[in-house]
């Protein structure tokens, strides 16, 4: 039951390692990871900065993996976020999620993704050879957000 | 009160805080206008950056939200993490 | 775009970096991991028998996928089953799959190993210390399946 | 026609396969009643086994499906993996 907000990189294959070790007798186990993609827009991207207000991120994490954890009986959970500057093809966030049957592990870890998208407090700059700029919330997330909310 | 900007709006006002003093009561819309009063950069960055969200001690609020001085308000455009 | 059926035990690891190493590109990678249990209706497991009846699992396999592919924008896929005798804690099955966003990856990955659960022929037959039994499909499963026919 | 035997049915009948002459258009019930009629253990296994599944050249049907003597028929019990 772990929360990283961090400016380092790291390897899914590491912490998927030591996570399923740790959660050997759990039936499923489920892992998202979100990367940066090298081209949006049509526009090459050079790298991306991702912005966080780190105290507001932890507390509204916490609140929603509370009331996921109602929701849902899961066994454990890593979350990785990156912020910073992240270049393409890394991974920028890791959610691995053990659980008793998969049903509840997809459930939560897609309510969970949903949620942190539209929730927690990071914000994405993409920077091109010549420009940049601020990505802007999808509106099928904050569709999302309204059915849920 | 500390507030807090981030994202594009902290971009635009060439800022990511300011420490003002606030009567208690007001509400954040007034808080607003008595930022974008103060000069011609805060008036540009709060009508250019849109759909601003509200977070007071690290919850979301709405606009017409009553602020205490030993608040943190933070203002911001959605987040896009993830 | 890989599937195997196979007797010999694998590592999660190795294959999410394979896989992750062909598909930097894609903005999304989620992952199924099934284990065996080590408990069951209170009965400790000693092992699993998984039988196969290969030349239907593969060609039914081909269909949902080839299915799923017309529903879903996926970019790749990994998928492995393991037959023969499996201990507790072990895998059986590993589900990868690559998209350009998450949701459909998400929708890809649950409808697969749905369907895997009620149309592809592996039976399990799980051996206690002085007795066994063959798995029943479970009810909540074959539900699923009579919505989705 | 081959006639293959999976999971608990495979081991109730102590066999895997069968080979067995069958005169097109008769149903898969028709052969399991022909089984049946064999002797008690074919008997025994297909009453003691529930819910069984049929599968013609590797696709699911019904128990009414009519085959012909080069098909081969799967019956098992509702598949488990995964």
């Amino acid at each position: 039951m772990k929360i990283y907000f961090q400016k380092e990189s790291f390897l899914v294959q590491e912490n998927f390692e030591k996570f399923s070790k740790v959660n050997k007798a759990s039936g499923s186990i489920i892992s998202f990871v979100g990367k940066v993609r090298p081209i949006t827009n049509n526009k090459e991207v050079i790298d991306i900065e991702i912005e966080i207000y780190k105290k507001m991120a932890i507390i509204q994490m916490k609140k929603i993996i509370s009331m996921l954890m109602k929701k849902y009986k899961i066994l454990d959970y890593l979350i990785i976020h990156r912020f910073g500057k992240v270049k393409p093809q890394e991974n920028i966030l890791l959610v691995i999620v053990a659980s008793q049957h998969r049903k509840e592990g997809f459930r939560f870890i897609e309510d969970l993704v949903d949620w942190l998208k539209i929730k927690i407090t990071f914000w994405k700059k993409e920077n091109y050879l010549n420009d940049y700029e601020w990505v802007e919330q999808k509106i099928t997330d904050r569709k999302i957000f309204l059915t849920k909310n | 009160m500390k507030i807090l900007y981030f994202a594009k709006l902290r971009q635009h006002l060439g800022k990511s805080s300011d420490s003002i003093k606030i009567s208690d009561g007001k509400k954040i819309s007034d808080v607003i206008n008595e930022l974008k009063n103060k000069n011609g950069n805060y008036r540009r960055a709060f009508d250019q950056v849109k759909n601003l969200q509200y977070a007071l001690n690290c919850e979301y609020v709405d606009i017409e939200q009553t602020v205490r001085d030993r608040d943190e308000l933070a203002i911001f455009p959605p987040v896009t993490g993830g």
